[in-house]
């Protein structure tokens, strides 16, 4: 903490003051805050990964079946690399409302979001799979792990997802599309969209790559 | 003024526009209102914690009681924690920062002020939700297992949570707690936890953005720093406790099988999972008294805060230390020898700070000129009780010690010392030294001082005697004690003791309720104080400051008041009291026209939905059950569709003194935002 | 929304320049995935998780720093961000080693 | 006024000291859960370190308090007039290092032998006598591996020897505390823990389960009974044996009669009655093959008092026998309706169960 006091102690709160009553950062309300929340967010997936690591090399007793034994490490590769892609037209998007490319931010905020579907499509199909083939909440602590932490970054996917049809629904509906306000909210949209990627990056080497 | 004009939005409602009355209060987003409504909502359930108290304390004067029934009792204790902590000290905390936190920092509001009130709202149907289990909820005995008479608790206290407010794995599982009492608990707590997830983010952002001109953050009153703190706290500790308190329910709603046993699930995951948050958790409840004592002793003794950077170092140091002392709470638990032997050593380091805060309070009156008014006897009281709390506590950390102590009185004895004699009597001396800021009238000093005298001599009959009980082998949780163990004589003692607190406490609600009518009118700056609040007319105008204030130092206000001599003794300057009356001569008149926030429907449905949506994962199996999470659901999206759809101030022909606002859910959207004034400023820049 | 920040913004073409050295590190993790069950038996246990932990943490600071462009904001933002994956990287692993001594001894 | 003020502050302080009095003066009862009282070489060890940990404490408790107190009484504003502001201090730095430095070199100190004690009370020695605790809801149970032999509620070691404790629980968590012998450790559900046990003196030791387990958890409670070696064996000869059974006709028989037929067979093992072999039952009951050599029963919690008489023993089972789960609620053991003859009946069987 002492870190952050740090910048402030060396310049005056009210440097980038001209009027009225600003961030006395420097940075925007919402952004900061968004920033903070994502920070916290680290402990929610933290807990979660933290789960299945503990529970994934215990032993259940005879017969019991373990997670690992059903992934399809070709499948989740390829809805991995979808959702690391989604996280290039998100910045594409976002560079292209600063440029004040209306019609390419538009395109853009479609494709990831279109992206993000395809990823959590993936993951139904994924967990239909595994149920069918007796993987189950209900089996054992790891698989109780393994669903619950897949299923919470599936949730944080489609909250994302419908974040950006918002968007690409207002910057469609506007007649001058978005407007440089609404860039703010495009911005913080992708701050959350690449951290939501950002945790599959883990995860899909943590639960999946690593045996 | 504010200047609130209807204007046409394409909204699900037409937009409130109340200011006064009932509908100013649902509709609010000033900070001021929502402190006013989390004081009157946490002082209710201090009341029914209180209440709990006394009823325990019954049952328990005498060896083999039987007032309560084992059901009754064992929910009584649990209700009585989850109330006294995160429906009483934390939203009273709460009110305290959202009174206190622009008026210190000389903002006009906090950072997201509609996000503010939606937090008051889940807070409070998270209280009422975990209170409906009276009505709502069953409390069966486990499979097999019969209550006298073969008959449910039919009493409405016997359906209550009655697992803990630990919830410790596996009895709050489905087979040992079938009912859906400990679904209360668990999503009730859930529910408090978003409530105050909310809150910390926004506090922090208030905290880092919202500071007037010269507020550098090393010039922020200590109850800032506090409340800083505490935000991180919160922010980086309830995502723990979210996800176990999912678990929990996944477990008990969805078959899932993370702590029970018999399927392989681990009890233990829960105790560090819940104590990672339950450990922090504790700093949350003490460090918010903690900075308004440290407001406190420097105003009554005349003199500055000793030791103001080492105070805050070491806040932030208790805090740090704080994630890394969990398993204190599982020494007779199942961890591996090595950890004990960590965890005892990084539980001892915890005294060092502490202590630096102590001793720097002792500094700060040593010298001074002590007022004995109510506000400082109760911080007075807060540090001589907090002492005995905190040696307490290093004798747990002694790991062999603590085999012997833990899960006895001795545990209860010393957390009470720490979160009554420590964070409530904060609160109260908090309560009083505001006082006139919030009613602009003076409380009656003598019904103050009897208040004190009788809650210290409670305080101590109370918990003092229960360190021997514990020692002697009192067992927490137990209904029933029986004669031969020798523990009747002390019992009595101690609940004749939770009777005085209990008319103490009677004495401060009638000293409250007649002062606030009938007190004397506060004059301007009571305590002579040094912070920017008592800049401000009393009770605080809604816009806070007519004029923005600008520091130049820590205490500001104080240095305008006072010179030093060539001793280094205060001396008035002659212009001070001019001075005062024209500050708030000038604070009570702005000239320039003021925006604030316009009310709103949404937070309250917000809140709302919120609790409809737990009802719903409650009963989903029963046909209403879905429908009510639907219906949950769509008022949470709609309200907060509807929060982004509605500016948050009305349109103005010219942006004068636009409020340093912006109030959005992270990563909501807000289609009209460009017709906010603040957001065409902030382009501008 | 500062423009002069936006100035710095590395232009579409470095963003998927960045994006082609992600997809090519995943597929590194992939290959080391089935080189592991191929010849994994070989080498000493940690040398693959290592690699794929290395992997994993070069591709999360890429899209950290440049797709949420935190190299180009204020300090404080990386600050802010860092606390909560230090911290909730120290208290897992904490947990992690105690709890993985109730494994081995229980 | 100010001076009125001073004289509450000190008749608190009054107060408080006399209500410490009080505490060491009653100090003398029978405290049978006494954790300040050890018995055995285990407790001596935490009480040597309880102790100047806890005089530590108070002298720093008397140093902080009397500062706070002495600063409030010379410090107090006297309200009269000239009189000075207080200089304006805001801090020492030689002060700071001082009141960080002093606390760290105390904790230093206590943590040295804390730790030593932490790793010599861990870990059971090797060649311990060895028992197996199970905690169930609300009753412990206890085997001895080496004997064959199950009981519950009083736990029998024999004294001056290390006992180990191997335990786990059969349901939720426990916690097992005798506070005389050790402090006090769970019983986890799923995996296995070690308490161990050392008593000096033969006699008996009270136990008490620490941690919240459910409904009846206070009423789950526990004995041991410390035996010299010679009188453990022949205690272990006597659990051993599989009682005769009753001649007809007598009142036992008819108690035998009652126990076969009301259900207690359904959830109670004996030897000799319904247990062929003891591997293959499943314990949800309390095994009752010695039941009248055990000197408490329904979790420990019957018959109060420290030395009943056979006339309160009898009475507290027919109470127990009458109606269970008023004793202790939420009980595995119902109500089976059972007439005062049967009950009587029943007591007769039982007691001659040594």
């Amino acid at each position: 903490m002492s870190d952050i006091v740090h910048d402030d102690l060396t310049e005056s709160a009210d440097d980038h003051d001209s009027h009225g009553h600003h961030e006395s950062t420097g940075v925007d309300n919402r952004k900061l805050g968004m920033w903070f929340f994502l920070s916290s967010e680290f402990l929610f997936f933290g807990t979660l990964i933290t789960n299945y690591l503990l529970f994934k090399g215990r032993d259940f007793g005879p017969g019991s079946i373990y997670p690992v034994e059903f992934y399809d490490i070709p499948f989740t590769s390829i809805s991995s690399f979808v959702l690391l892609m989604s996280s290039l037209t998100m910045v594409l998007a976002h560079a292209a409302l600063v440029r004040g490319d209306q019609n390419q931010t538009r395109t853009w905020l479609a494709a990831t979001g279109m992206l993000g579907l395809v990823f959590v499509s993936g993951q139904f199909f994924e967990f239909t799979e595994f149920v069918n083939e007796g993987l189950k909440l209900t089996t054992n602590p790891a698989a109780s792990a393994f669903f619950l932490l897949t299923g919470f970054h599936g949730i944080h996917v489609v909250v994302g997802v419908v974040l950006l049809l918002s968007l690409w629904g207002k910057s469609v509906r506007q007649p001058g599309g978005l407007s440089p306000e609404q860039g703010l909210s495009v911005e913080l949209v992708g701050l959350y969209w690449h951290f939501v990627d950002i945790i599959w990056i883990v995860i899909f080497v943590v639960v999946y790559l690593i045996q | 003024m504010a200047t609130i004009a209807p204007q046409k939005i394409a909204t699900v409602f037409r937009r409130p526009e109340a200011t006064t009355g009932f509908w100013s209060w649902i509709t609010t987003v000033d900070h001021k209102k929502i402190a006013v409504m989390y004081g009157y909502t946490a002082f209710g359930f201090f009341i029914v914690g209180g209440i709990e108290a006394l009823l325990l304390r019954i049952q328990l004067a005498g060896p083999d009681g039987t007032f309560l029934t084992a059901a009754q009792y064992n929910g009584l204790f649990t209700t009585h924690a989850v109330t006294m902590i995160f429906l009483f000290v934390m939203p009273m905390a709460s009110a305290f920062f959202n009174y206190l936190l622009p008026l210190m920092l000389g903002a006009r509001d906090v950072a997201f002020p509609r996000m503010n009130a939606v937090s008051y709202w889940i807070f409070l149907f998270g209280g009422i939700f975990i209170y409906s289990s009276l009505f709502f909820a069953t409390n069966p005995a486990p499979l097999g297992g019969n209550l006298p008479g073969g008959a449910l608790d039919a009493s409405p206290l016997g359906s209550i949570p009655n697992g803990g407010w630990f919830l410790y794995a596996p009895n709050s599982g489905t087979q040992f707690s079938p009912g859906t009492s400990i679904d209360y608990a668990a999503l009730g707590l859930q529910i408090l936890g978003i409530a105050s997830l909310i809150s910390a983010v926004n506090f922090i952002v208030t905290i880092f953005n919202m500071r007037t001109k010269g507020m550098r953050l090393l010039r922020m009153p200590v109850f800032v720093w506090m409340t800083l703190i505490v935000a991180f706290l919160l922010l980086f500790s309830l995502p723990i406790i979210a996800i176990a308190l999912f678990m929990l329910t996944a477990d008990r709603q969805f078959g899932s099988v993370f702590f029970v046993a018999s399927s392989g699930g681990d009890p233990i995951l829960w105790q560090n999972l819940f104590w990672l948050f339950g450990h922090p958790e504790v700093y949350i409840l003490i460090l918010p008294a903690m900075g308004m004592v440290s407001e406190v002793l420097p105003v009554f003794s005349r003199k500055p805060l000793f030791g103001y950077p080492a105070i805050v170092f070491a806040g932030g140091a208790i805090a740090f230390l704080g994630f890394g002392v969990w398993a204190h709470h599982m020494f007779s638990s199942d961890i591996p020898t090595v950890a004990q032997a960590a965890f005892g050593l990084s539980t001892m380091t915890i005294a060092i700070p502490t202590g630096i805060k102590i001793f720097n309070w002792i500094a700060t009156i040593w010298g001074g000129r002590i007022r004995l008014k109510t506000p400082m006897l109760f911080s007075l009281g807060f540090v001589a009780l907090f002492v005995i709390g905190g040696l307490s506590g290093v004798t747990h950390a002694i790991v062999p010690s603590d085999w012997q102590q833990t899960d006895t009185y001795y545990i209860v004895a010393h957390f009470h010392y720490v979160l009554f004699g420590g964070a409530v009597f904060g609160l109260f001396s908090g309560l009083y030294y505001w006082f006139p800021k919030l009613t602009g009238r003076m409380y009656n000093e003598r019904l103050g001082q009897v208040h004190f005298g009788l809650m210290f001599l409670g305080t101590n009959l109370t918990f003092g005697p229960m360190h021997w009980l514990g020692l002697q082998g009192m067992v927490r949780r137990t209904w029933v004690y029986s004669a031969d163990t020798g523990l009747g004589p002390w019992n009595m003692v101690v609940s004749i003791g939770a009777f005085i607190i209990a008319l103490s406490i009677f004495v401060f609600m009638v000293n409250w309720t007649w002062s606030k009518r009938k007190g004397e009118i506060a004059p301007n700056d009571p305590w002579d104080a040094r912070t920017l609040e008592w800049t401000i007319p009393s009770p605080t105008p809604e816009y806070n400051f007519g004029v923005e204030p600008t520091v130049t130092a820590l205490d500001d206000f104080w240095h305008q008041k006072y010179d030093e001599d060539d001793e280094g003794r205060a001396v008035r300057r002659p212009e001070a009291d001019e001075l005062v009356d024209r500050l708030i001569e000038a604070n009570g008149n702005p000239t320039t026209e003021i925006h604030l926030p316009a009310p709103s429907y949404f937070p309250i449905i917000a809140g709302f939905g919120m609790m409809l949506l737990a009802y719903g994962i409650i009963y989903h199996t029963r046909p209403w059950g879905i429908p009510l999470i639907v219906v949950g659901i769509l008022m949470l999206i709609s309200s907060l569709l509807g929060w982004g759809g509605e500016p948050l101030e009305e349109v103005h022909e010219e942006h004068l003194d636009g409020q340093g606002d912006s109030d959005h859910d992270p990563g909501s959207l807000d289609p009209n935002q460009e017709s906010t004034p603040r957001e065409l400023a902030g382009v501008e820049d | 929304m500062s423009q002069a920040v936006e100035v710095h913004h590395p232009k579409p073409k470095d963003y998927i320049r960045i994006a082609v050295v992600l997809g090519i590190l995943t597929g590194f993790e992939i290959a080391l995935f089935y080189l592991e069950s191929a010849v994994g038996d070989d080498l000493p246990g940690w040398v693959f998780p290592v690699a794929l932990l290395s992997l994993s943490a070069i591709k999360f600071l890429m899209v950290v720093a440049y797709f949420m462009h935190l190299r180009y904001e204020k300090p404080m933002l990386s600050r802010v961000f860092s606390i909560g994956a230090v911290l909730a990287l120290s208290l897992f692993l904490i947990l992690l080693a105690i709890s993985g001594q109730i494994v081995v001894f229980g | 006024m100010s001076g009125r003020q001073s004289k509450r502050v000190w008749r608190r302080y009054a107060l408080l000291g006399l209500t410490s009095l009080l505490l060491a003066a009653c100090s003398e009862q029978t405290l049978p859960l006494n954790s300040l009282d050890p018995k055995g070489p285990i407790a001596e060890r935490i009480d040597g370190l309880f102790w100047p940990v806890f005089w530590i404490a108070v002298i720093v408790f008397f140093l902080v308090q009397g500062a706070l107190l002495a600063a409030i009484l010379i410090f107090r504003d006297r309200n009269v007039e000239g009189q000075k502001e207080p200089k304006q201090i805001h801090g020492n730095a030689v002060l700071e290092v001082v009141w960080t430095a002093i606390p760290t070199l105390i904790l230093a100190g206590i943590a040295v032998p804390t730790i030593s004690a932490v790793f010599d009370l861990a870990d059971c020695p090797t060649g311990a006598f060895e028992v197996d605790i199970v905690g169930h809801q609300w009753w412990f149970e206890y085997s001895y591996p080496d004997y064959d032999i199950t009981t519950a509620n009083v736990l029998v070691i024999p004294t001056e020897t290390e006992v180990c404790a191997n335990m786990t629980s059969d349901d939720v968590l426990h916690n097992f505390w005798i506070p005389n012998l050790n402090g006090k450790r769970y019983l986890v559900p799923g995996s296995n823990t070690e308490l161990r046990l050392n008593a000096d003196e033969p006699g008996e030791y009270w136990g008490q389960c620490a941690e919240f387990c459910g409904l009846s958890h206070a009423k789950m409670r526990a004995r041991v009974i410390a035996l010299d070696q010679s009188d453990f064996d022949l205690w272990v000869e006597e659990q051993q044996e599989v009682p005769e059974p009753p001649a007809e006709g007598t009142p036992e028989w008819e108690g035998l009669q009652v126990f076969q037929q009301a259900g207690c067979t359904g959830c109670h093992v004996l030897a000799g009655v319904n247990e062929p072999s003891r591997q293959d039952v499943t314990v949800v009951a309390p095994n009752l093959t010695h039941f009248a050599s055990r000197s408490v029963f329904a979790g420990a919690t019957l018959p109060s008092g420290f030395d009943p008489t056979q006339e309160e023993r009898e009475a507290a089972l027919a109470s127990w026998l009458a109606d269970p789960p008023s004793i202790k609620p939420g009980s595995f053991m119902p109500d089976l309706g059972l007439t005062a003859d049967q009950i009587d009946a029943l007591i007769a069987y039982l007691e001659s169960l040594e």
